[in-house]
């Protein structure tokens, strides 16, 4: 099959941002963003679909035009498409095209409708360039530019300070991995000599003893993945940028973009190899990043927060699997849990949206008569995330388990890795608690609820003088209106979406690996683990190991789910006095470990200090020592003008000196 | 070289003489519109020399050796300084009063006739000045440069300041002529001769005896140049300098700041013209290397303190003085391109008096409450009231700023360039950055005269010569900057010859051979 | 045309039509306008057409040479000739003039004649020194543009404009007058040089560039360090290089909006300029009287530079953080930025010099563009305090599209330009072995993260957030009422050509980038050349004995520009000037 | 050594100029008449014209008294020109002290 249509999946939706972006200058074109947008999308998928089976082995190249070219440094907007691209470009089309169908209506009669449609048609161009890189450069391009979306669309309602505080964190935060990322990009240039993937690729597999240079370029470049993807300690950012539309938080930092650092490291793995403890270090920050965030989820209250934990949480375990060598695991943990991560984001926004922006976990209860089609599709969702038997979400994370296990437990078992199984256990059944105490939260118990003061959905128009727009009333959008009566079910068209997530959240796991769909894909593209033997010995012996995995596993979803029926429905005073009891745990916990805090302490405000200082100095010292400088020639001035006394005699008296000195000077110092 | 071949040589100076003569009788009438042609004879008798020198060019086939540059200067700058004091009497309350009748007629009161009568004596005195090859001539023709100005500062206006000035110009003039005289006797006494080769082929002696000449005859030399130096108002005998400038009339100042100098400066060529080729005494080197750090450091920063324009001039002269004299250590130089100190000096002299006249001429085509224009207040927001005055203010002071592209950057170079050429490195860095500090007094003058409010009460001056004088002088200076090289090989030619020995200018010969004698 | 003329003509056009504007019937200055927008446009016209005419296979030659006898004695001459750099940064400038002075037609309500008088002559010298092939030329316009932009700050500036202008022109001045002395330096050199000498013209006295740069290459290493300080002390202050930056700020925050679009955009590169231009190929090599060739003062100094540079990028970066003003925001980022565009200078490769000229002409359109939006922001509230302003996105939609677009293009967003050139810079400086290091572009790196957190801690202020619209001290909110209109026609007319250039630049540069390459390598082949020597000690003395030599061999004439359609001589052989023969 | 006269050096003669000389400036330094003040740049030139003639003998050639010939007209004529100026100082200020004269300075 032709590949060249490939190359206008990301330009498909650049258009549709022009377009878009058009449609922002009139109100009435404001209605045909989301067509545009959904059909660019749409559009990509299907080109992505069409060339299921069409990749050549080893991927192949898709020029298109060139970009950075001098002095032997080249970097072109060429696309490198293999399995794992596809795989990819699935997740980043199919959802997209989903959760833009779903905002389509959540964000109706938002004045920004056509900015926000403009900004998702360019995050699906970045993020597909980011997925079809065929350099490093171009990845980069990608890379950044979603951090752009995501810091445009995290601050999309940018009358709200902490919207935008939130948006700026991200970007900085994100920055700073991308930096890490940017010099792994240069150590790649300089020691393979080309910034192409495929290139560094083969050159990576033929170094035979690797310098001190090319074991540092993995560890650079994980830098670069631990920012976008919300790892320990740059995961600061996820939280703060549920500030977005929930639409975005499903998209973007959830099922898309945050999932980039995995796929980068799946793309490189060949580099990543290079280094004997790049993939531990990575392994291991993946398993402390998904303890951690899941420890933090346990005590939140806002909805989008808990996901956003849980999201780092997964993203952790993604990283644990491919920090296990299991690209498989982690890959097909990035497939599945786009699914039910999106899935359970729209449904929250779904509540939010029924509950006027409402969020927090303790002003609601028993929605489930109200949104019944959400309620389960939510229950959906958190059985995929909680790894409940037989869902996406079980088979995933069992395989990322395994594996992790398998190196634990295995020929050379190493400690390390069985430290990380276990840990990765533990999340397990706190992932399985917090999922399901945040769905007895809102859909069961008592009916009641609070409704919120509404940003999300629709624009606050705060000060929209002089501008033509619709008055302050009205923009308070239609549908807002009926909200505030009382809590309701979403049509069925913005429900459809979610249904087909949901159908994703159950079966997708199933289907992906007993297909052995995913396992073909990922081992046919460059993220394959070359090691035959120990693979091979792995899976004669980690059938067993599999097997017992799964039990053990399902054992503790179940176990979670139970525990978090027990507290968060069935007694509820229970939570309360444990609450009460680890009050100490649970503050420290709610605040997150107070590690924004800390940061903020740590780095902010001493940087902005220096900032102040840097400012005085250079105000006080070096426009000073100029002045001073500057001053010389006056204080000369000064002294000199004591002799011109005006007096005759004076003159007289300063001539016939200054004659005489010199005269002396000359001649008895000079000759 | 016979009586007449020297006679010959000086009919621009007896054409000079006799026009002021003329002025001095025509200067007596009763009439008033008789005594008015003093002026127009004056530019007679300058137009009649600068023919008379032209033809000599002419016949001489270019500008050869420094004599007839300097005249041909004398004669085009002399002209655009009589534009500039064309209106000079009548700014005497006493002549205004006797012209209209009010106060009975006195000649000794009435100086127009002898203003001119001094201007061209004085013109007289620098070319005779690079007419000479004698000390006795050299000293005649100083003293007839130095005493008309003298009068000219003290009797040029109705003011007390002028008196002052005059007074401090002249006892102090007098003092320094005593000193440089007291060097002639040295030089004298050391070589037992007054002609300039005879002195040259004595000092020879003296080195093919001893290998370096006599201290004595260094001591006349350092003496001499001294002296000479208040001339050019260098340090340390620039103290009259800022008082004179400021207290003689505008037109006066403008005299001062070029006509003294140019004869200071052919002076000290043609002393420095009698050591050997090639043979500086240390102690001259250091003299002219302190002096010159010394007078364009001191011009300079007194020049930051001022607030009177003329004053700031007057510095800025005195600095400017600084930069030539740093040609004057390059002055042994080949005859080729940059490397000659005394086609640099040449060059900067028209650069400098283009520059300085047009800032001075634009300064006495306005008056102030009744008064001539002086004070940053009077300029402020000139180009509201005057945007032409102030065009050519601007375009002066840049080029004394040294700025491309107008004459004084080529100047700069052709100065700066000489000395590097002679390994004088340190001081083109001090002369750099002096012309940095000098930048800062430049600027609050066309700071002045653009960003100021004007108070209005400067107003211009009757007549149109002195703004025509400024206009000329300033567009000169922005298109030479632009087609200098004519005026450069000029210089280049004038200066590329052995100065103060004017015989050898008859007999052609080749210039000295490139001597890249670096300390 | 004859390309030749057109370059005269497009340097003369806004000469004398600024000047020409003095003519304009007294009383009317708004018919000032569209006059100086036409020369301004024919200008851009004219250079296009330069553009066309280019021989787009030999960027690396100074072609259309022309020269005019300045003064012959000394060896001046008024000489012209373009290479890829040149043109590049002429196009810059002919870009930027039309939509500053469209900017200014409304800013500038008095005096408006001598605004746009200056303004042309301004343009004139600056390309003056773009098109200069001889020393001294290009620095009569590079010393010239001074005077223009101060009467631009000191007449129509802010509230402290007078010190603003004076410290501005006494700054550069005084770093520019030593410079001064090194070309006089160098030039005298030249002339002392041995006549046998290839390419120097020996003897005689000249200040054609490229005779310079071969005569430069035969002094000590001492020499060289002296020669290489004297340029820096001009360049650097220009640029401006920490420490000797504290004059931009002042200068940006009280220029007119068109004074700090022009600082910005083409002044501030005259300084990168001259050290690409001069002293890059002059120390690159110098000569040891017993070894014979060595690395120049330039390899000696650049980790020095480099590391100058470093220290400005972070260090005003961070100040840039707590700017209250938003232009002296921008200013103070103009010193971070310059700083990548002098690291990538003085990596000295292709890659490291080719970003830092993609630099200079991103940055020209970008930091221009964003204080441009300054500017128009400043016409409505007349003020540019950022605590009294915010959430500009809900009044007025368009200017902060444009502002978050040049933000973004700033802040080094790929795909925008501002990337490709920071991306080079790093990318060179990382791969400068020998000269720089990855150290120098990690620390370096760090400055994009700064860039970050201060440009959108800006945009954070007054692009989002709550709204507010500045009052002033009436209480009344500026921009009559409570109307506070967005972009006008013209305003969108000045931006989006600004725009569409950042995004060109930033995702097709590669015809940019290509040409860039053998100007570039001609260039830094001195230095690559000894440099690589150093890398690889022992192959140094034949290697370079071989280079001499071949040079020696190939003693040629100097004058190495190419003087097309020379009457009655046959075009002569296209010495191009490489500073040292090509291999 | 018996005579004095014939024990005359030209050392003497030029010490005598000298000194001459270096009155000549004490004088005008610290005296305030200027008519005092102008004698004693007389003084000066007096001082160089015994230099001048003493060398002249020395050198057994007449150049240097014909210098101080011209030496002494051009005193005259600055005697003449500073009466000239001193008069009309006087009439302005009714004083010759020259201290009244420092109106301008700095």
């Amino acid at each position: 099959m032709n590949l060249d249509l490939i190359k206008f999946i990301p330009w498909l939706p650049a258009l549709a941002a022009v377009l878009c972006g058009l449609c922002c200058t009139k109100k009435a074109l404001r209605c045909l963003a989301a067509p545009i947008c959904i059909l660019s999308i749409a559009s990509g998928f299907v080109i992505a679909f069409l060339h299921r089976g069409g990749v050549p082995p080893g991927g192949a190249v898709v020029p298109f035009f060139e970009w950075i070219n001098i002095g032997g440094f080249s970097a072109n907007f060429s696309y490198f498409i293999d399995p794992l691209t596809l795989i990819m470009l699935f997740v980043v089309c199919g959802i997209g095209t989903l959760v833009a169908w779903y905002a389509a209506f959540y964000m109706k009669g938002d004045k920004g409708y056509a900015r926000f449609f403009t900004f998702v048609s360019l995050f699906i161009f970045a993020m597909t360039n980011l997925v079809m890189a065929d350099n490093l450069v171009l990845l980069y391009l990608g890379w950044e530019g979603v951090g752009l979306c995501s810091y445009l669309l995290i601050g999309y309602y940018y009358n709200k300070p902490s919207a935008v505080a939130a948006a700026k964190k991200a970007f900085i935060v994100n920055r700073i991995g991308d930096l890490g990322f940017a010099l792994g990009i240069f150590l790649v240039y300089q020691t393979f000599g080309t910034v192409s993937l495929r290139e560094a690729i083969i050159a990576a597999e033929h170094v035979s003893e690797p310098s001190t240079a090319v074991t540092l370029i993995p560890f650079l470049l994980m830098l670069g993945a631990f920012g976008k993807s919300a790892q320990l300690p740059l995961y600061v950012w996820l939280p703060d940028a549920m500030e977005g539309p929930t639409p975005v938080s499903a998209l973007i930092h959830a099922a898309t973009m945050v999932t980039a650092g995995v796929y980068m490291i799946a793309r490189l793995l060949p580099i990543f190899v290079l280094s004997p403890y790049a993939l531990p270090v990575v392994a291991v920050v993946g398993g402390l990043t998904a303890v951690f965030a899941a420890t933090i989820a346990l005590c939140q209250y806002d909805i989008k927060r808990i996901y956003a934990y849980s999201t780092i949480s997964q993203l952790g375990y993604m990283f644990l699997g491919v920090g296990a060598l299991s690209t498989v695991g982690g890959v097909f943990h990035l497939f599945t849990h786009a699914f039910f991560k999106a899935l359970l984001f729209l449904t929250a926004g779904s509540v939010m949206h029924a509950l006027a922006g409402q969020l927090d976990l303790r002003k609601m209860s028993g929605l489930r008569t109200k949104m019944p089609v959400t309620c389960w599709l939510m229950f959906v969702g958190c059985l995929a995330l909680a790894g409940f038997p037989l869902t996406a979400g079980f088979f995933s994370k069992d395989m990322i388990l395994a594996a992790v296990m398998e190196k634990g437990l295995g020929e050379h078992g190493q400690p390390l890795f069985l430290a990380l199984g276990i840990l990765g256990l533990f999340t397990a059944f706190l992932t399985a608690f917090y999922t399901f105490r945040l769905w007895f939260r809102v859909f069961m118990g008592p009916e009641q609820y609070e409704m919120g003061e509404e940003h999300h959905g629709a624009e606050e128009h705060g000060h929209d003088h002089g501008h033509g727009e619709d008055a302050k009333p009205q923009a308070a959008s239609d549908i807002k209106v009926e909200h505030h009566h009382d809590a309701h079910e979403m049509p069925l068209l913005m429900n459809l979406p979610l249904i087909v997530l949901a159908a994703g959240a159950i079966a997708a796991g199933y289907w992906a690996e007993h297909s052995g769909w995913i396992e073909s894909m990922v081992e046919s593209s460059t993220a394959a683990v070359h090691g035959g033997e120990s693979a091979h010995a792995a899976e004669l012996f980690g059938y067993h190991l599999h097997t017992a995995m799964m039990v053990i596993s399902s054992a503790i979803s179940i176990l979670g789910i139970a525990l978090a029926a027990y507290f968060h429905w069935l007694n509820r005073p229970a939570a309360d006095a444990a609450a009460r009891q680890y009050k100490s745990i649970v503050t420290l916990l709610n605040n997150k470990y107070y590690v924004d805090e800390i940061n903020d302490a740590a780095i902010v405000t001493p940087l902005r200090t220096k900032g102040e200082i840097f400012f005085a100095i250079d105000r006080l010292i070096i426009d000073a020592l100029v002045t001073l400088v500057g001053l010389v020639p006056r204080a000369l001035g000064i002294g000199a003008r004591r002799l011109q006394t005006g007096a005759l005699q004076g003159y007289g008296l300063g001539m016939a000196c200054g004659a005489a000195v010199l005269l002396l000077l000359v001649l008895f110092v000079a000759n | 070289m016979n009586m007449a071949e020297k006679i010959a040589g000086v009919w621009p100076e007896i054409a000079l003489l006799l026009g002021a003569a003329l002025c001095l009788l025509v200067g007596l009438a009763r009439s008033v519109a008789i005594r008015r042609f003093t002026g127009w004879i004056a530019a007679a008798s300058l137009l009649v020399a600068g023919w008379i020198v032209a033809a000599q060019v002419c016949n001489a086939g270019g500008v050869i050796g420094l004599t007839p540059y300097i005249k041909l200067a004398v004669v085009a700058v002399g002209l655009i300084l009589l534009m500039v004091a064309a209106a000079v009497p009548v700014q005497l309350k006493m002549t205004r009063d006797i012209e209209a009748g009010r106060e009975p007629f006195e000649p000794g009161l009435v100086i127009r006739g002898e203003f001119f009568a001094f201007f061209l004596f004085s013109l007289t005195g620098v070319m005779l000045t690079a007419d000479a090859s004698d000390l006795v001539w050299l000293f005649l023709a100083l003293e007839l440069t130095s005493l008309p100005t003298y009068v000219m500062v003290a009797t040029s206006r109705d003011r007390v300041e002028a008196q002052e000035s005059g007074v401090k110009y002249f006892f102090l003039g007098a003092m320094a002529a005593a000193v440089f005289l007291y060097g002639f006797a040295l030089i004298y006494g050391a070589t037992g001769q007054t002609s300039f080769s005879l002195i040259v082929d004595a000092a020879n002696q003296q080195i093919a005896a001893q290998g370096r000449i006599s201290p004595l005859l260094t001591t006349g030399i350092v003496l001499s140049l001294l002296g000479v130096a208040f001339k050019i108002a260098a340090v340390p005998m620039h103290f009259y300098a800022a008082d004179v400038y400021q207290g003689a009339t505008t037109a006066v100042t403008a005299f001062l700041a070029f006509v003294p100098k140019t004869a200071g400066f052919v002076a000290l060529i043609a002393l420095l013209g009698l050591l050997p080729d090639g043979y500086v005494p240390p102690a001259i080197t250091w003299l002219l290397w302190i002096m010159a750090a010394l007078t364009m450091t001191v011009g300079n920063v007194l020049g930051l303190m001022q607030s009177n324009v003329k004053r700031v001039l007057a510095y800025s002269s005195i600095a400017h003085s600084g930069y030539m004299l740093v040609g004057l250590l390059a002055l042994h130089g080949s005859g080729d391109a940059l490397g000659n100190g005394t086609a640099a000096i040449l060059f900067y002299l028209v650069a400098y008096g283009l520059a300085t006249i047009g800032a001075f001429a634009v300064l006495g085509s306005l008056q102030a409450r009744g008064e001539e224009a002086e004070t940053f207040d009077d300029i402020s927001g000139l180009v509201r009231t005057h945007p032409v005055l102030a065009g050519v203010m601007l375009l002066s002071v840049l080029s004394l700023l040294g700025l491309p592209p107008m004459i004084g950057f080529l100047g700069k170079i052709y100065l700066f360039g000489s000395a590097i050429q002679h390994g004088f490195v340190g001081l083109v860095v001090i002369a750099v950055l002096n012309s940095a500090v000098s930048a800062v007094y430049y600027l609050r003058i066309a700071s002045a005269c653009f960003f100021g409010d004007s108070e209005g009460h400067t107003v211009s001056t009757p007549g149109i010569s002195r703004p025509l004088a400024a206009g000329i002088a300033a567009v000169a200076a922005l298109i030479l900057g632009f087609a200098g090289g004519r005026l450069v090989s000029t210089a280049r030619d004038a200066g590329g010859f052995p100065t103060g020995r004017n015989d050898v200018v008859t007999t052609p010969s080749q210039p000295p051979a490139a001597t890249t004698a670096s300390r | 045309m004859n390309p030749t003329t057109i370059m005269l003509v497009m340097i003369l056009v806004p000469l004398l039509g600024g000047l020409g504007l003095m003519f304009l019937p007294r009383g009317n200055d708004s018919a000032v306008r569209p006059f100086a927008l036409a020369y301004t446009l024919l200008t851009f016209a004219l250079s296009l057409g330069l553009a066309f005419q280019f021989d787009w296979t030999r960027t690396q030659d100074l072609q259309f040479g022309f020269f005019h006898n300045w003064v012959p004695a000394f060896g001046l001459k008024f000489g012209f000739g373009i290479d890829a750099i040149s043109l590049w940064l002429v196009l810059l400038t002919t870009f930027l003039m039309p939509l500053v002075v469209l900017g200014s037609f409304t800013a500038v309500k008095e005096r408006a004649r001598e605004f746009f008088l200056w303004l042309l002559v301004l343009e004139a010298a600056m390309l003056g020194t773009f098109v200069a092939t001889d020393i001294f030329f290009f620095y009569i316009c590079f010393e010239f543009t001074l005077v223009p932009l101060y009467f631009l700050i000191g007449i129509f500036g802010s509230t402290d404009r007078l010190r603003a202008a004076r410290v501005f022109f006494l700054y550069t001045f005084t770093g520019s007058m030593l410079t001064f002395a090194g070309v006089l330096y160098v030039a005298w050199f030249n002339t002392t040089l041995d006549a046998a000498t290839p390419f120097t013209g020996a003897g005689v006295w000249s200040f054609n560039i490229v005779t310079l740069y071969h005569a430069a290459a035969y002094m000590t290493v001492a020499q060289q360090s002296w020669v290489l300080l004297a340029l820096l002390a001009g360049f650097a202050v220009k640029v401006p290089i920490f420490p000797f930056h504290t004059w931009l700020p002042l200068a940006h925050t009280e220029a007119p909006t068109a004074g700090s679009v022009i600082l910005a955009g083409v002044l501030l590169k005259l300084g990168t300029y001259g050290l690409l231009r001069f002293a890059i190929p002059m120390t690159g090599v110098a000569l040891d009287p017993v070894i014979g060739p060595v690395p120049g003062a330039l390899v000696h100094f650049a980790p020095w530079i480099a590391g100058l540079a470093i220290i400005g990028i972070l260090y005003t970066a961070l100040i840039c953080w707590v700017q209250k003003d938003i232009k002296k925001l921008i200013a103070y980022s103009s010193v971070s930025h310059l700083g990548f565009c002098v690291l990538g200078l003085f990596a000295i490769n292709t890659i490291g010099v080719g970003g830092a000229v993609a630099y200079m002409v991103n940055h020209g359109l970008s930091t221009g563009a964003l204080f441009l939006c300054v500017g128009m922001i400043y016409e409505r509230f007349h003020t540019r305090e950022m605590a009294r302003m915010g959430g500009l996105a809900s009044v007025m939609p368009i200017w902060s599209t444009f502002m978050i677009f040049f933000c973004l293009a700033s802040v080094g967003l790929p795909g925008l330009n501002g990337f490709v050139g920071e991306f080079l810079t790093l990318l060179g400086a990382f791969t400068a072995g020998n000269v720089l290091g990855p150290w120098y572009a990690a620390v370096a790196g760090v400055g994009m993260i700064f860039g970050a957190i201060y440009i959108l801690y800006m945009a954070g202020r007054v692009v989002w957030g709550p709204t507010k619209i500045p009052t002033d001290d009436h209480g009344d909110a500026h921009g009559h009422g409570h109307e506070v209109k967005d972009l006008s026609a013209r305003e969108i007319g000045v931006l989006a050509p600004l725009a569409i250039g950042c995004l060109v630049l930033g995702l097709y540069p590669t015809p940019f980038l290509r040409s860039l390459e053998a100007p570039i390598e001609r260039l830094t082949e001195p230095a690559r050349l000894m440099i690589a020597a150093r890398a690889s000690n022992q192959a140094r003395d034949a290697h370079l004995t071989d280079i001499m030599a071949e040079e020696r061999a190939l003693n040629e004439d100097g004058m190495t520009i190419i003087v097309p359609e020379l009457p009655g001589l046959a075009a002569p052989p296209a010495v191009a000037p490489p500073a040292e023969p090509e291999r | 050594m018996t005579d004095p006269l014939h024990s005359l050096t030209l050392a003497h003669y030029l010490f005598t100029g000298a000194v001459l000389f270096v009155l000549g400036v004490i004088g005008f330094i610290s005296r305030r008449n200027l008519i005092i003040m102008f004698l004693c740049t007389e003084m000066m030139f007096q001082g160089v014209a015994v230099t001048l003639v003493a060398f002249s003998r020395y050198h057994q050639n007449d150049t240097g008294q014909t210098f101080v010939i011209f030496l002494l007209t051009i005193a005259a004529a600055e005697a003449a020109l500073a009466l000239g100026l001193v008069v009309l100082l006087f009439r302005r200020r009714r004083t010759l002290d020259a201290q009244a004269w420092g109106e301008m300075k700095g």
